[in-house]
């Protein structure tokens, strides 16, 4: 398809703006000259071309509503459409975030309800709504860590990452000045407990634990995983973005966890947008309260209101109050399961990911042969030696057979890992197709190879050159 | 109502298929002692009609207000209605990040020529994806600024959105930097004689926004200049991003770095969010960036298509050594404002002249009432700050009658007294402006 | 706004190609004297935030009211959020009619898919791809019957809809057919014993509703037994399409064509249109009916696939013989109501049974008030027929209060004298029952 | 793809209802077990399931936010996104057809707007928005020219309709009890004078002509027309399915004509919808405005209201008012275009059609050489004649193209019609992209008309067996 800059034609637009309705003058007696542009190189194209553009982009996307989009640790639930109707009244998505609080009552009961929810759901103290996404929110609560021994006069500079932790942990940590130190895993794909009471200091602030983990396996010890940091006098912190496994089931608050972020966009059904917007809220128990950021929700009276006024807070890590919309998707979700809703969501994505893994067990390489929660994760390594047929070649045949392929090549402990998570919204007929396909799979794996090499044959491009992309890269169009 | 399509007969097919008599034994790895039976205090399912209901009672505890004169970070602009409309295509907002470029090509394409359309507007060789905000955009660059220059301090105009200084304070403070303000001159301009005054060798960048705060049009090439004349990067941001319409952009002005909030692009007030982080840098420092890029590529029959790529800057693959933690970013709204500007293309320039005419003409209208002063004298966008009487009594007169008055700056600049901060879109009417005249005479 | 993408240059250039200096040169055939320079008394060209603005002016000048007691032909149901989410998918809603069958598969398959949905939920065999609404599906099938049996008597009962039974006269009329009404008995039934004495061998078909307009259900299958005896077609409608979730539908009964209003599936009140109008018959008409049907056959690889098919009965095709004149007709509305019934599915049954127990449940109440009375003996679906003081101050005072009353039947049917006809569907909750019988104390 | 019952399985619903606050009693002692149904074989599907089947059979429809859809007679022109977001207002959507009028101020106010601007754009003295396409406009039309001689009690009973005529015209005639006399048109495309001057008696009752014609031809002689027609007593009826020609060029009250329907879903851009919602608005002259459907709109001091009360009415052709909220976006797009807008779309939409004529014309034969209007209509038979290729193969290979084919076999007295309208939103570069496939498709009948023959090639399914349709019609589904 031709670029819009492609199709643009000096002369065009697809938008126009009104006449004034006030005598226009010349600009210069306003702003100098020297303060204004000489060009203004955007693209001319009619309304039509505009929308034949995007719409037949949006053709060349793959989203949950056309199909099985089975990307571990992404939770691809289906998008439930009133969540977009609710979030599109004009109440809501017209505010001005610095509307005075007596014209924002509606959007301040809708985010302190949310709080409160989730406190329920977590069995957190206190959660902050700020954060944009999950990593942001990872950011938030190494933040407030910090700040909880930089308030105790305490020097600690090292937090521990399983190798199993999805790539995001040991950034955020870096982001906030810690040295990031991997905790290995057990032949279970558990924490291995001597290991980590090895690393486990005075000088470790925390452990970020994500629970079920990447490979999609609950942490039977959690109980001594917890002990054992919190005994260090270390913070467990708790990454939520898999927390569709445990809806009702448990609660992080109750494990020991003292942070946790979480990934509305994942858990709680709002869409991913092609990559975002998200939101990450971040839940506290009572060591980290105080620190949260502002502006927090307070009660005055009958009213809601915004409150700046905690001394120890680590301040704000963006403007306004977070991805409010997003927000209001969720909100919608949670009324509408309500508390057994929730409960069965987590219990029939387990149900889904752990009938997968029975299916497929026979015909790819399961590293980790045990109960699984909302996900499962194989190896390609048989197909590999096999016949030198790698994930990515399984990955792109998927697409010929009508599906996202799963996430891959992640968690990097496995090899050729292929983790595949159906979430609680696919049907049993669903499943049982897609596991025909992966089993048609293996088998043309074996006798031609080739094909699986040469896909996907099925869209508007092959395998694209990714070597390329990166050696030259090329990222902002350029006339010819 | 819950979306599981399972039915009792499925659920025990698969059970029986899984090898258990229930599904309790799936979660028997959960400590007997920690497990729930149910979410303590949760209300029960509702029906969609019951849901709807409830959040139109919730919504309907808004009070919309009739006109809106607050800027101050984010913009009531006219959003055109094909914005919505194809952002609203279900391929676009079901998907997940692009990593699978075969079936991903419509949103790769959209924000190759996304990046494309920011890096043209802010006069920069590349853009990014997209961060989750200005405010955090503004942070990240400051932060990627103190590690390529191994220099330990920050200075930042005071003119810049106050929330964005709390945002710098924070990752810098997390990352053990020291923030410095640089204070506003009378014009309402940065304070030159004081940046030079700050600028030692241990700046690792300066930062500001032009328009500012105030909404004052700033001399971002003298700023560049003295910050490049100290060794430092000149990170350089806006208020509303129309006014990229008509304003020099930072890059033709020497800015290292532009970031801002890309809100004002088609993307709706929503209470503060989502939004959008606008980040452009010089092409040098692409392999340094935080967040994701687009590039262009071919596939193997030499046809055009577009990857993610540079992954290894990014936290997947590089994980504590990446240049950010960002992963998810802003995608669906950074389509909007893709979509945005190219609907109005180069109309967009008369959009942002006829933000200065109404903003001048308000401005105008409001110094003629008793009492009312100009503060600064430097030149504006849309926005611009006055001295009043008594800002409360003036913002809560004018809520009576269901307006949202000016941007109450005595909060974050004690030192300007009662002082309101007006802004004026193409939303705001002649007739509009009389009326809040009436409202305040 | 105009929507014409065409520069300067690319009409000069067109104008060039063409041979002509100017395009009022294309309009020489219009005759000099008639050529027009401008619209008279037309308005200028608005930007499309003008318009949105004139727009919400012209809306706002409708008040919403907070409940809506009437129902009379067309009514208020919760529509799922699917419903306006698939209908909006830009390639149906921008298509034409599925002439090409090979890039129609979509629309067409959809349209099988609601023939068949709704012949099942008539319990006839056949069902076309829609008509322009209830009554005129009724007065096509009466047309029908005309021509069919040679007779020129049509005869309908005075309980159908008092807007259809216009209708029917209006094109009975124009068909030459003579129409006549059978009164209803104090059930609020038709009136058997007259149906017999009108049945003569002029009589082409009898048309009757169940529910009726009162809310009343027929016993359809001895208002059918009667028909045939006397070598008429029964035509049968019904008022609100959600009654079919629990009635035994028509089809059942022995009707030959079942016709009614879709509006109920899916589609918003609108204020009366775009609605749809039903239309299922026997198999043996099918080569008779008016309307578009969509046909399921194969390709030439075998799969299957769906075409418009026997067009032969269709005006482009067979002109003045054809069986109607019906040309585009109500597609989105009808895929509307696919995408309702596909969503609702059995749960169609329990919408029922919520709108009779709230119907219920409001009668009752109502019939506490002094001085209100039932009309009608004969079980209802979710509209009943009061007797009540004032009808008139009774709507006013429910007016006043935001909320929309009864029908006022005295209009139509000047014997009831000051008489209501209430609707309840499953939006009115116990408390809104509550709070009107508050109102009428 | 499968059908949606295919899809279904006893148990799921995709849409759930409330539990009821009333208590829930017996059915029977409400309604007699005769009346009630004892099965309801309706789909059961998931949520997800409903969206991706409705979103995947999207994918398999054109529409014009697709591309170039220069369907002949259709108008196929864009339609704004702005008229679907008005239309959208809750105001328009939700408010009942019998609201009392207090309540409908705006309605009512929209609708009376409309009357006058479609008097002013057209000529005409008044005008009713009731009817629900063009057909229907047209049957309405008839009926009040059937109403005007039973009143002035003469016996007509016989409707004139050229050889060009849209298959409605002699359908709606006959609908109306008239019996329909095929008027001849010149060998200029135009109509045949004589032949109308032999017909025209005094059991005309009326002349329905399209102007321009659907050969794209603006009738030069239409004074004379009206003349004859008018002489006899006669009244002249337009089809106003081509009015996009003529906006603001010349209006048919004053060329004559005293009744004429509009099709708002063409000319005045509202989608068609896959084929519907339409609306047919009929403006009348003097002659006929007493006969006009009701209700009618009247003022009442400050109020709108809806009158019945007009004794010489034909009565009703459908329930409530029209297809209100087909015309609040017929409503939306004339006030976006304003005057001005309205001429130039008319003023390009001919040269668009000129332009297409002119460039094809050396590949197709052109039956008749002139100026055209808003649309051309080429022959295939040069084609046909040369390699035995119909122009059904020529449309269906422009589908491998991207394009919607052109209108075919219409009108009828063009063997191998090929009827191009492009519309006045089609940029130039989409008129040549066009015309180099169609040139490319004439040398491609030439060089291999197989190719034709096999056409689409492209699509999801090929050729469709439409005899096989027609003989044994499948036209709802039954269990296998
Ligand atoms: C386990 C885990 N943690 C954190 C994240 C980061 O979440 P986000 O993309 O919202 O920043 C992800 C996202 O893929 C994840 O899978
Ligand atoms: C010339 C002409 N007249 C009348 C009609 C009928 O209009 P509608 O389909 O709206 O009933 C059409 C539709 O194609 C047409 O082209």
């Amino acid at each position: 398809m031709k670029l819009i800059f492609e199709l643009s034609k000096t002369g065009r637009a697809a938008a126009d703006i009104p006449q004034s309705d006030i005598p226009e003058t010349d600009i210069a007696s306003f702003i100098d000259t020297k303060y204004l542009r000489d060009n203004l190189d955007l693209p001319e194209v009619s309304e039509s071309d505009l929308v034949r553009h995007y719409t037949n982009l949006s053709r060349r996307n793959f989203g949950v509503d056309l199909g099985f989009y089975p990307l571990g640790s992404c939770t691809m639930k289906y998008n439930p459409k009133i969540n977009e109707s609710v979030a599109a009244f004009p109440e809501f998505t017209s505010l001005h975030p610095y509307a005075p609080e007596a014209f924002a009552q509606g959007n301040l009961q809708l985010l302190h309800t949310m709080q409160r929810i989730l406190c329920n759901i977590f069995g957190m103290v206190e959660f902050t709504l700020q954060p944009a996404a999950g990593a942001h929110g990872e950011l938030t609560g190494v933040m407030m860590i910090k700040k909880y021994f930089e308030q105790k006069g305490e020097n600690r500079r090292i937090i521990l990452i399983p190798d199993t932790a999805h790539g995001t942990n040991p950034a955020s940590g870096a982001l906030c000045g810690f040295e990031t130190v991997t905790l290995r895993s057990n032949n279970k794909g558990g924490v291995d407990l001597e290991h980590l009471a090895e690393l486990m200091g005075e000088e470790v602030a925390a452990l970020m634990l994500t629970n079920p983990n990447t490979l999609g396996l609950f942490e039977r010890n959690i109980e001594k995983v917890a002990q054992i940091v919190h005994n260090k006098g270390g913070l467990l912190y708790g990454d939520g973005a898999n927390a569709n496994a445990f809806l009702g089931k448990t609660r992080p608050g109750d494990l020991g966890f003292d942070v946790i972020q979480l990934n509305l966009h994942k858990t709680f059904s709002t869409p991913h947008g092609g990559g975002g917007p998200g939101s990450g809220p971040v839940g506290v128990g009572p060591r980290l309260v105080d620190f949260l950021p502002v502006p927090r929700i307070i009660r005055k009276g009958q009213e809601l209101c915004w409150s700046d006024n905690f001394p120890h807070t680590i301040g704000r890590v963006r403007a306004f109050y977070g991805n409010f919309n997003v927000i209001v998707k969720a909100c919608t979700y949670i009324m509408s399961l309500g508390a057994k809703g929730l409960v069965r969501a987590a219990e029939i994505a387990v149900l889904n990911a752990n009938y997968i893994k029975e299916k497929l067990k026979p015909y790819y390489d399961l590293p980790y042969d045990r109960v699984c929660m909302h996900e499962c994760v194989f190896s390609g390594r048989r197909q590999e030696a096999e016949s030198g047929v790698h994930t990515t070649d399984i990955a792109k045949r998927l697409i010929d057979f009508g599906y996202h392929p799963p996430t891959i090549y992640f968690p990097l402990i496995v090899p050729e890992a292929i983790m595949i998570e159906p979430t609680e919204t696919e049907s049993k007929e669903t499943l049982d197709e897609f596991c025909n396909a992966m089993i048609a799979i293996a088998k043309e794996a074996k006798e031609c190879p080739q094909r699986l090499k040469g896909a996907p044959l099925s869209t508007s491009v092959a395998r694209l050159d990714e070597v390329l992309a990166a050696r030259k890269p090329d990222v902002v169009w350029k006339k010819a | 109502m819950d979306y599981c399509p399972h039915t009792k007969e499925d659920i025990a097919q698969m059970q029986a298929f899984i090898g258990i008599n229930s599904i309790e034994e799936l979660f028997a790895d959960i400590p007997e002692k920690f497990r729930l039976q149910q979410i303590p205090d949760m209300s029960p399912a509702l029906s969609e009609q019951e849901t709807v209901a409830l959040m139109k009672m919730i919504a309907g505890r808004n009070k919309l207000p009739r006109l809106t004169f607050t800027g101050a970070g984010a913009y009531a602009h006219y959003i055109p209605a094909v914005v919505s409309h194809l952002i609203g295509r279900a391929e676009f907002y079901t998907a997940y990040t692009p990593y699978q470029a075969e079936i991903s090509q419509g949103i790769l394409q959209a924000i190759y020529e996304y990046q494309t359309m920011i890096a043209r507007l802010t006069g920069m060789e590349i853009a990014n994806a997209s961060m989750y905000d200005g405010a955090s955009a503004m942070a990240e660059a400051a932060v990627l600024c103190g590690k390529m220059s191994g220099r330990a301090k920050i200075l930042i105009a005071r003119s810049v959105h106050p929330e964005y200084r709390r945002v710098v304070q924070t990752y810098a403070w997390a990352n053990g930097y020291g923030v410095q303000e640089i204070p506003f001159a009378a014009s309402g301009q940065l304070d030159m004689g004081n940046l030079y005054n700050c600028l030692d060798e241990n700046v690792a960048a300066v930062l500001m926004q032009s328009p500012n705060f105030f909404g004052c049009i700033e001399d971002v090439t003298s700023v560049a200049n003295a910050a490049h004349a100290g060794g430092a990067f000149l990170i350089s941001g806006f208020t509303d991003g129309t006014s990229l319409g008509i304003l020099k952009p930072a890059g033709d002005c020497g800015a290292d770095f532009v970031v801002g909030e890309g809100q004002s692009f088609g993307n709706p007030l929503n209470y503060g969010g989502p939004y959008l982080g606008i980040f452009a840098a010089r092409e040098k420092y692409m392999r340094r960036i935080p967040g994701r890029l687009v590039g262009a590529t071919v596939d193997k029959k030499g046809r055009r298509g577009f990857v993610l790529t540079l992954q290894t800057r990014e936290q997947h693959i590089r994980r504590e050594k990446a240049t950010s933690n960002i992963c998810s970013n802003e995608s669906l709204c950074a389509l909007a404002a893709g979509v945005y500007l190219a609907a109005l293309g180069k109309n967009l320039r008369k959009l942002s002249l006829l933000n200065i005419y109404k903003t001048q003409c308000l401005k105008a209208r409001l110094l003629q009432l008793p009492g009312w002063k100009t503060v600064f004298s430097a030149p504006v966008y849309n926005e611009f700050a006055v001295i009043c009487p008594n800002s409360w009594d003036i913002n809560k007169k004018l809520e009576n009658e269901g307006v949202i008055g000016g941007y109450e700056l005595t909060k974050d600049y004690p030192e300007l007294g009662s002082s309101l901060l007006f802004c004026v879109t193409e939303l705001v009417s002649k007739n509009d402006i009389d009326h809040i005249c009436r409202i305040l005479k």
